[in-house]
Parts: C-alpha cells; structure tokens; sequence
C-alpha cells in the first residue's frame, strides 16, 4: 500500500507541473487557435530567471515571482508581435516550424546567460515533507496544486465574466468577425500570448526547486505539457489540469508497475491513443464539421 | 525539355565527382545527396499532399537499424538487408497511416511526432539487439560484387545517382493522375472526394512512398558512416528534416535539393559561431518562415520573375459557348 | 427562355429519395423527403434559404448520412456510402461557393475530374508504360474538349484562381462533366453571375440535358429555374412543400406563402 | 521558356554551393607546425565534459609551445565541437584528417562519437586518443585507438571493494538512460558475482526527469542494503534530494560521473554521507606526498584556476593526460604517425591525472585500480576515505 501512496504522490507532483505547463497550451489555443512549440522554453525561462531573481539577487520571494512573471510575458508578447504577427499567410505548418525556431532560438539565448550547466532552488517554505502512511509528499507541490487551481478558477472568471475575456474567445473563432465589431483582435491575440507566456513562467516558477533547471530542460516539458493538454481535451482549461494530473500519475504507475524505461513512452502512447479514439479529449468539445 | 535537366545534372555529378578530390568535401556532398532523398520524400507528404509529418526521422532510423542488424548480427549481404528494410519499413508506414491520416493540421503533427518518439525510445530501449544509446558498430561497407564502394568517390557517385532516379520517379508522380489527385487533397480534401479521389488510400499511399525514401536514405548513411546510434534519428533531426522541405520550397522537387544542401551546410560553417549556433540556426528558421513562407526556390523564381518582368501575364478574352 | 413542353412518358426515375431524415444535435435540417428525379429531366429544387437544399445536396451525395430514409440511385442504395464511390457510380456535383484547386491550372483542374475514369497508380505513373500514356492523352483531349464546350478553351494553361468569377463558375461545371456522370447536381450555379452569363449558363445546360445527363438544380433565380426546369420540388423549413411542372408551382399558394409571407401577388 | 530559367537558377544553385564549401576558410597556415585535432562535446547536453577538454587540451598547447614546441615545431590545436552527434563528428573528423591533415586527434568526449569515428581513423591510419570511458573503444583492441578516461570496470571495482568491508550484500541500482548509463549497468552486473553481491532491483532514469521518487521507491520495496546511482548531472543530484525527502536511511553510492563541485551546488545538504570512487584530482589536498600523482595535480589545478578563473574538473584531467602522452610520443617522431603510434603504445608508467599510465599492445587504457580512490562527502566537501 505504502508504494501505491508513493507512487500516487510522484504522480502528482509532476501532474502538477504537466497540469501548468497544459494551461499556457489551452490558454493560447483558446484565444488563438494557435499551438506554440515554444511554450516548454518559457517554462524555462521563467525556472532559470526566478533562480537568477530569488537565489542571485536575493530579491524577496513576491518580488522575484512579479518581475519573473513580467519578463517572461515580454518574451512571450515580442514573439507574437515580431514572428506571429507579420506572417502573411498562417498556415498550420509555417506557424509550427516558427514556434520551433523560437524555442530553439530561446534555447540559444538562455544557454548563453545561464550557461550549460543546471541550476538549483530552494523550495517556497522550509516544511519537511509530509509523510502520511509511510509515503512522503513534498509541500512544494502543494503549493504547486494550490496555485494552478488559482490559475484555473482566475482563468474561468477571465473569460466568462470580462469583456476582454470574452472578446478573446470571440478573436479565437474567427478574428475577422470580432474585428468587424470593433473588437482590437490584433491587441487580443498580443494579450493571449503575453498571458500564455506568462503562464508558463509561472510553471517555471513553480518546479525551480523541485527539479534542476536547465537551459535544455525546455522541450521535453513541453511536449510532456502538449500531451497533458490533448489528454483533457484542447481548449478546456479544467481538461489542461485534468489531463496532467492524469499523465503524471500513469507515467509514476507505469515506472512503479512494470518499468521505468517505459516512462516517457507512456505520455506519447496515450497521446497516440487519444488522437486516435477522441480527438477532442476527454473533457474537450467534440468539433462539428460543417461542410 | 526533361531530359536536358537530368543530363545537365548527371553532368554536374560527374563533374564534381572528377573535379572535388578533398575527402571532406565528397564526404559533405554525399552527406548533401542523403539528405536530400529525405527531404524529397518528406516534400511529396508535405509539399504535395499537405499532410505534415514531425516524426520522419523515425522511418530514416528504421531503414538504418534494420540494415545494420541485419548485416552485423545475421551477416546478410547488404544488398538483400535493402529490400528487408523498405519492407518492413513500408509495413510500419502503412500500420501508423491507417489511423494517422485521419487527423489534420496541429493534431497529425503531434500524432507524427509522438510516434517518432516512440520509436526513438523503443530503439533506445532495446539495447541488446539495437545497441542502445551507445549505438550499433561495425556495419560493412557496400560492394557492387568485386568493385568495392567504400571509397568516398565510389559511394559519391552510388547517392547522387540515386538521388538522381529519385528526382524523375518524382517528377513523374508529380505530373500523373497521382500527382493531381495529391495536389487536389491538399488544395481541398473534401472538394477531391467530391471529384471521386479516395484521399484516404491515395494519403496512405504517399505516406508510405515517404517512408521507403528515408528508409533507403537511412541505408545509405548507415553502409556509409558504418555507424548507428538512437541520437541520429531523434525529434530534432525530424525537426531539421521539415526545415529541410520548407525552407527548401514546398512543392517543389529541386526545392527539396537547395533546402538539403543549406541545412547540411549550414552547421558546418555554424562551427565559426561556436556558443552563438544555436541563435543563428533559430533566427534563420525564423526569418525564412516568416518573409519566405513559400521557401526559397518560389521565392527566388518569383524575384526574378519580377525583377526581369519576363512574363507578363496574358489574360485573353473568352469566346461564347458555341452551338 | 423558350417554354420546353412537358416531359411526355415516364422511363424508370434515375433517381429515388425516400423519406430522408437528418438532424445536426437538436436541429432537425430534414423531415421526411420523399421525390422522384425522372432520367434525362432537368429537376429542380428550390425553397428560401434554409430550407435544407444543400443538406439534401449533401445526403444524395454522401457527404453526409441520413438519420432515417433511403436514396436509390439507378435503384440501388448509396446512402451513407463514401463520396468518392457515389462520384464513381456516376453523380457528380459543383459546388454553392466555388470550390476550385488553386494551385493547378485549368486544364489540370479537368483532369483532376478526370481521376474516376482513370486507373493509373503509383507504379504506373513511375513506370508510364504505354498504356498510361496513352490514357493520359486521351484524357487531355477530353478535357480540352470539354473546356471548349463551356468555352474556356483557350485558358487551358493559366492558374485556376485567375480567372474572372463568372468563368471559374463555367470551369467548375467542365470539371464536374470531366466525371461523366449520368447524374449532375448543381449547387447555385447561377449566383454570381450576371445576366449575359446565366443566359449561357441556361444554354449550356440545355445542351448538357442534350447529351443525356440529368439535372438536379438548386437555385434562387426564378427567371432561369422555371425556363429550364421539367419538374419542381419545393422545400421549406427541412420538408417537402410541394412538387409538380413549373406553372403549378408559381401559382401554388403555399409555395408563395413560404417564399413572401403575406398574400402580395408573385410577379409572373 | 520557364523551364529553361528553371534549369539556368539549378545550375546558378548548385555553383553557389559549390564555392561555398570551397569558400569556409581554412586556419592559419603555419607551414612546419605539428597540427593536432581537438573533437570535443562543446555545446549540447555534454557540454559539461566538452568544454574542460577543450579549455586543458589548449592549455597544454600553450605551454608546451611557450617552450618552444616540441623538436623544433610548434604545436597548433585545430578543434571542433562535436555537440555529441555522431555524423557532425564524421564530418568533423575527415574535416581534419583530409583538409586540416592533423597527426593525430583527441577526443571525442563520449562513448557513441568516438565509436562512429573509430573506423575512419582506422582506414587513415591517424592515432586517436578517445575522452571517453565506454569498454568498447578499446575492446577489442584497436591499433589506431587510445583512451585516457578510466574505464567504468574500474570505478565498479572501487564501489564493490568498499561495499565488502561494509559487508553489503544486498543493493539496488539506478542508472540513466544514456551511454554512461547503460556501460555503468554493464559493469555493475558483471562484478557483483565475484564480490558476492546481489542486485535486488534495477532501473532507469531519465537525465533531464524532475523526479523518481517512483523508482526509489520500488527500490526501497526490495530491501536493499545500500543504492549505487550511476549518472551524470542533474539526474543524481535529484536522486540524492529525493532519498533525503524519502529519509531513506541506507547508505547511497554515485559514480566518478557526478565527481564535480556542480554536484555539490546542486545537491546541497541532500549530498551529505554519499560514497563515490573519483580520480584523485578532487582530493588532491589530501593525498599523503607519498602519492606519484600529487605533483601533477597540484601542477594541473593551479594553472587551470590561475587561466580559466574556475574550478578544475576530473574530465578536462582526461585532455590534458592525452595531450601530455601525445606530446610525449610526438618526440623525435618527425610528424610520422606509424611512429607515434608506436611511441604512444611504449609508453610505461607515465603518471598522469587520472592516474599512471601503461600502454601495451594489448591495453590501450593503461590504467590500474589507482586511478580510483573512494571518498565521502562530508559537510559539502570531498573526503578521502583510507583504502
């Protein structure tokens, strides 16, 4: 029983992380129909910029947290307005070969500040780990659940009681339609992205001192943080925490129950077996094709 | 006309190969040749039928794996090991399509990568046969019976006349019935069911003529370098295989010849950038994308086109039906 | 618009819709339709918009399977069998918006038309045996042919999407023949034409009729549906309204109710 | 009319490329310099054992040339980063031997690379002296192929000695999911027979994972006495802070692959009390003066530190042993490479970084069981533990 718990535990930690990196993937899919392969860099810059901040500059906790946030929403809005906005025609495959030439651009950058070599944090609060039957969780994934709840619940209230919100989703449908009534669909896509961005550093933020963050760590998280959000169904952003949590605790079951080799197999299995049985996800809204 | 632009070609390949004597630089342009039968194959899948594919490098993988498995522990001869490969590989394709193609834009993408990733990992993990990831050692070199290809002229030649065939099956595909078929899924799939085209058996069918492509590149580099490990054919080799096609020019067969060529150049002379590689690689992505979403090879034609105004375009009046 | 008298006898109706049934979740687009498309006759289908034309359209060529009903084609079912088979049986179709292949030229856009009639596979296009070469002319020739025939023959070589509106409507028609189909549903073709071209357009289908091809028509333009049509099937709000020669219907007051609400009197 | 332009711009293309290849410039052009070939993992995700390499091969260079060069010739170091990838370490390598014409290389850094490149150096008859520890480069015996990096046998010996005088019989291992990792696991399957030792459960780890508590459980679940972990950073260092979150108490072994003050940093207090066999450059201070090696490495870490401004590591020692043993078999070889292949093999105890060399025609390794001495970590620092 005890390993069961433990393995439940791992699972959530890292369902934890999969679940934040999935919202910045729901959050810019909703407002832009987009999917941006650099998200998994974001998620490091925000890691490696808060060690920078917090453990370098010793700037207090909050401080550091804000300024992350900030400069990883600038990162996020200069893409857009540089790369995403001046193509002229966004077709699904040039838009995917940009996003990837900015995460390996990013890479580049942040090997260049950061260096090669990985970097550590210590966690928010000095809590031993809980130890309940014998497992042990870390509080630092509580703290980790606690804030993507926020997140989620900031992100329901975001889209259904604002106005920006809403004219958000209306740009995501159809960007000429919400221009045509009055909508800045330019200013809203700009927006998503500095949001997404923003999102992903916070993840970044979240896993510093659970994990050694590096300037490569990036794209592994994100396609991990690909497959949580297809998982819970693209677009829902209750799928996005539901779908990591879930990755998370089957990679951790698969490890604790047959073999560790097959841990990263498993989250692209199950992506294979969702394109392939529902490709809206579990929690996702099933796309009518209308001829 | 045709004609002409292979012997020209053919001409430029003896050429080279007479003229370049350097070892580095035959290596390099053979290097050029497998590539380019790479992006040639994956250029047909995107370019033509519109179906993009982020896991390639799998299919190139399993082509060199199966060879060099093979000819290293069940000492086949090379030349039979082929067949195997673009057997089993076209199996494969086949297996992953049925499903595959019923996906679009982002979602294949992710499907396409997600089954490379699984076959980079499966590769990596079963180490007692495939060498794991210190890789497979030993694979023979290619002989036409008594002529050995090992040389690097001998195997210069052996690629590029390769790629050379490959380009007319190209070609030719391009300007048949399959080829308008291809095309027509991509301008619209529904509009070509419409026209009585069976898209899905037509997307298999070229998904699987992509595969066998770098399943034969993947021999090709394996009986060259003798050597296979996991990291040859990982995502970011997949990723660099679609910059290949799209930098290269969609569409376009000779595109897939000067993408192949950049990308295979590009990081060699990258060497003088050292840390600052990556940047420079991320930027021209980047910057190629975003000015030249049609590749260079349109991109270039229609500069000048425009520059020399060489071809106004004649719009002539059209005469009523008649009786 | 000479008035073409009334189609005399009754050959076996090429095709046969039975009370066909289709929703989209709650919306019930169709509710039991039932008509009869006679061989050879010029058919039409008209109703304000809404009506659930398009998705008839739609069910007939399988784009779309029906919840309940059958559709006997030559008497045999085709419902909810896969597009491409219907195309091959002989029902070829256009389209409400033009729906061309914009990298292709105008002559490949024919060809691609010509794709059901032709066999040549991978192997064949690499190898080009004679055999494909040869049915490679011939289906040139053919679609030159056509071309002429809807007059666009000297725009073979110039990229579809170049050409003015009203032509690309006429290529989209080349295309469809390009099928030989026996059967030939036209979605609006008329919209977006102006009047020296559906003019032509009514020619062209008279001289399509000519040649032994029945007409399934959709279209609002009333001057050119009554001149060339042999039979009429009104639709309204997913059902048949009323069915019967062109005269019958512009006097049919429920068909005047649907279309203009109040009593106002149909001009003639 | 467009074809022909289409055929015109092919040609126009294929031209430009060629002088493009023709164009890349070539270094310096010293007529009677000894060129020597660098391959090393610069960037990439070896990076950390790329870049000492690089930084003490060039280290030596200089100082052998500020007296002089060697007969006469000055050294000159022509080297490329290999970023780990097999086929730009192909490229790279007939990039040195046919237009750089180098009289020998070193390098590459990891096991796959030098693999990929054995049978070119074979075929060109050019000595390589590999960075990297896999057992396959030098078995079976390769005349053109050397390496300076201790091999994992011996690291494997050094864990199994000290766990027989702790009487361990029982342990668990963990080991990650690369090259290092699986010739790691090799070993370690292979000796625990004849030191009595039993693995109870083995598994695998991801370099780049976040966490695995998972496999330390199901390994605490099999009881074991003690934990190797057998990595390269940061995997281990995540290993270590989960058997502290996880307060398992039995004694926790790493390999030489985490023997680096970026273990330390990485670990912190969660690398308290773990066991690890290192070259002796870590403890350097602690050596009785008795010990041979003791002079070199003190000579090694102050002109690294003094040059580079940051802490030496134990792979760049495997560099700078190469380039020593090269420049000792370059005497009075005149640039021939049959002989200095043949001086290289003759060399007999030539004490080096990571431990005293012997070269024979059967052991192109040449290093005994002193390469490795066991220490402690105690209190954020290296402690040598008695043999």
């Amino acid at each position: 029983m005890q390993e069961f718990l433990q393995y439940l535990f791992s699972g959530v930690t890292n369902g934890a992380i999969y679940a934040v990196i999935a919202l910045g993937f729901t959050m810019l899919y909703n407002a832009t129909g987009l999917i941006n392969f650099a998200q998994g860099e974001f998620v490091m810059l925000g890691a490696l910029s808060m060690i920078t901040l917090w453990k370098g500059l010793q700037l207090p906790l909050p401080a550091a947290f804000l300024l992350t946030v900030a400069v990883v929403a600038l990162v996020g809005l200069l893409l857009e307005r540089l790369a995403i906005r001046t193509v002229r025609k966004p077709h699904p495959i040039v838009l995917v070969i940009i996003t990837i030439g900015a995460s390996i651009l990013l890479r580049g950058i942040a090997m260049l500040v950061w260096g090669k070599d990985a970097h550590s944090a210590p966690s928010f609060s000095r809590l031993a780990p809980i130890e309940i039957a014998g497992a042990t969780l870390l509080p630092q994934s509580l703290w980790i659940l606690g804030v993507v709840l926020a997140i989620v619940i900031g992100l329901q209230i975001f889209h259904r009681k604002t106005m920006t919100g809403k004219a958000m989703e209306a740009c995501a449908i159809s960007k000429r339609a919400a221009s045509l009534l009055g909508i800045p669909s330019e200013r809203m896509v700009l927006l998503a992205f500095a949001l997404s961005a923003g999102m992903g550093s916070i993840g970044g933020v979240l896993i510093a001192p659970i994990t050694m963050s590096s300037y490569d760590m990036g794209m592994m998280l994100g396609l991990k943080g690909f497959c949580a959000a297809m998982l819970g169904g693209l677009g829902s952003s209750w799928g996005a925490v539901f779908g990591g949590m879930m990755l998370g605790i089957l990679e951790a079951m698969a490890v604790g129950f047959f073999s560790s080799d097959l841990r990263d197999a498993v989250a692209f299995f199950v992506l294979l077996l969702i394109l392939y049985a529902r490709p809206s996800g579990l929690l996702g809204v099933k796309a009518v094709q209308r001829f | 006309m045709r004609k002409l632009k292979y012997g020209f070609f053919l001409l430029v390949i003896m050429a080279a190969g007479l003229g370049i004597t350097n070892s580095y630089y035959l290596q390099l342009l053979t290097f050029i040749g497998i590539n380019t039968l790479l992006a040639l194959g994956l250029n047909m899948l995107m370019g033509y039928a519109g179906q993009i594919s982020l896991g390639h490098a799998a299919f190139y993988g399993l082509g060199a794996y199966t060879t060099a498995i093979l000819t290293t522990a069940l000492n086949w001869s090379p030349w039979l090991a082929l067949p195997a490969a673009i057997v089993l590989v076209s199996l494969v394709a086949f297996l992953v399509a049925l499903p595959m193609l019923k996906l679009s834009g982002y979602y294949l993408g992710m499907g396409t990568l997600g089954f490379g990733m699984i076959t980079f990992i499966l590769i990596r993990q079963w180490s007692t046969v495939t060498g794991g990831d210190s890789g497979l050692v030993g694979v023979p070199s290619l002989a036409l019976g008594p002529l050995s290809l090992a040389s690097g002229k001998a195997y210069f030649y052996l690629v590029w006349v390769v790629v050379l065939i490959s380009f007319i099956v190209c070609e030719r595909l391009v300007d048949s019935r399959v080829g308008r078929a291809l095309r027509a899924i991509h301008d619209g799939e529904q509009v070509a069911a419409a026209m009585g085209i069976d898209t899905s058996r037509l997307k298999i069918g070229v998904f699987v003529l992509s595969a066998i492509f770098a399943s034969v590149a993947g021999f090709l580099y394996v009986h060259l370098v003798s050597f296979i490990s996991p990291n040859s054919c990982d995502f970011l080799v997949s990723v660099r295989l679609v910059t290949m096609v799209v930098i290269g020019g969609m569409a376009s067969i000779w595109g897939s010849l000067l993408g192949a060529s950049l990308l295979t150049i590009l990081p060699e002379s990258l060497h003088v950038f050292s840390d600052y590689e990556m940047i420079v690689y991320g930027l021209i992505l980047m910057i190629i994308m975003i000015f030249l979403p049609q590749g260079l090879t349109r991109g270039l034609l229609d500069l000048y086109e425009r520059s020399a105004a060489v071809y106004p375009r004649k719009v002539k009046s059209r005469e009523p039906a008649d009786e | 618009m000479n008035d073409s008298e009334p189609f005399a006898g009754k050959p076996q109706p090429i095709l046969r819709v039975k009370s066909i049934a289709k929703a989209f979740g709650g919306i019930q687009a169709l509710y039991n339709v039932t008509f009869e498309v006679a061989t050879g006759a010029v058919h039409a289908l008209i109703g304000p918009n809404g009506a659930g034309k398009t998705t008839l359209f739609n069910v007939i060529t399988g784009a779309y399977a029906p919840e309940e009903g059958q559709v006997l084609y030559e008497n045999s079912e085709i419902q909810g069998k896969k597009v491409h088979e219907v195309v091959s049986r002989g029902i070829a179709r256009t389209f409400q918006n033009v729906e061309l292949f914009g990298s292709m030229t105008v002559l490949e856009n024919v060809l691609v038309g010509r794709h059901v009639r032709m066999r040549c596979g991978f192997w064949g296009a690499i190898g080009r045996w004679p055999r494909v070469r040869s049915e490679e002319r011939e289906a040139r020739e053919h679609a030159r042919e056509l071309l002429d025939f809807v007059g666009l023959g000297n725009m073979a070589e110039h990229r579809s999407t170049d050409l003015p509106f009203g032509w690309q409507r006429f290529l989209e028609i080349a295309r469809a023949l390009a099928t030989q189909p026996r059967l030939l549903l036209l979605d609006e073709p008329a919209s977006g034409l102006n009047a020296v071209e559906t003019q032509q357009l009514g020619e062209l289908l008279l001289q399509i009729r000519s040649r032994g091809i029945t007409l399934l028509l959709v279209e609002h333009d009333m001057d050119l549906t009554m001149g060339i049509s042999d039979r009429i099937v009104v639709l309204h709000q997913g059902q048949k309204l009323a069915e019967g020669p062109p005269r019958e219907i512009q006097c049919n007051d429920d068909v005047i109710c649907a279309y203009l609400g109040s009593d106002q009197e149909m001009s003639g | 009319m467009k074809a022909a332009l289409n055929v015109l711009l092919k040609g126009l293309v294929i031209l430009v490329l060629a002088l493009l290849i023709g164009g890349i410039p070539s270094l310096s052009w010293s007529q009677n310099a000894y060129k020597i070939g660098g391959l090393f993992a610069i960037t990439g995700p070896s990076s950390f054992l790329g870049e000492p390499e690089k930084k003490s091969m060039e280290m030596v260079v200089e100082e052998i040339n500020a007296k002089g060069g060697i007969d006469g010739h000055l050294l000159e170091a022509v080297i490329y980063d290999t970023e780990g990838d097999p086929t730009k370490t192909v490229l790279a390598a007939n990039k040195l031997i046919s237009k750089d014409n180098v009289l020998a290389i070193i390098g590459p850094s990891l096991t796959p690379t030098t693999l990929a490149i054995v049978p070119v150096v074979e075929k060109e008859q050019v000595p390589l002296i590999s960075c990297a520890a896999g057992i396959k480069i030098t078995e079976p015996i390769k005349p053109w192929v050397f390496k300076t990096a201790q091999s994992d046998v011996l690291a494997v010996a050094a864990i199994y000695q000290h766990m027989q005088k702790q009487n361990i019989k029982k342990i668990g291992v963990l080991t990650v999911e690369n090259a290092f990792g699986e010739s790691g696991k090799e070993q370690l399957l292979a000796q625990a027979g004849p030191y009595g030792i039993e693995i109870v459960q083995a598994e695998s780890f991801g370099g780049k994972d976040t966490d695995m508590t998972a496999q330390l459980t199901k390994i605490r679940s099999a009881q074991p006495q003690a934990i190797v972990c057998w990595g390269t950073n940061p995997g281990p260092a995540v290993i270590a802070k989960n058997v502290q979150q996880m307060n398992i108490k039995i004694p926790l072994y790493q390999s030489h692959g985490v023997a680096s003050p970026k273990f330390l940093e990485l670990a912190g207090d969660a690398a308290e009390g773990i066991f690890l066999p290192t070259g002796k450059i870590l403890v350097t201070q602690q050596l009785p003066d008795t010990d041979l090696q003791k002079s070199v490495l003190v000579k090694y870490i102050e002109q690294y530190e003094k040059l580079y401004k940051m802490p030496v590591s134990g792979f760049g020692g495997y560099a700078y042993d190469a380039m020593n043993l090269l420049a000792k078999a370059l005497q009075g070889s005149d640039g021939n490479k049959e002989k200095i292949r043949d001086a290289l093999e003759k060399i007999k105890g030539f004490v080096g970084v990571s431990g005293t060399f012997n070269f024979s025609p059967r052991d192109h390794n040449g290093l005994g069981s002193d390469a490795f001495v066991m220490v402690q970590i105690q209190k954020g620092n290296w402690k040598l533990l008695s043999p």
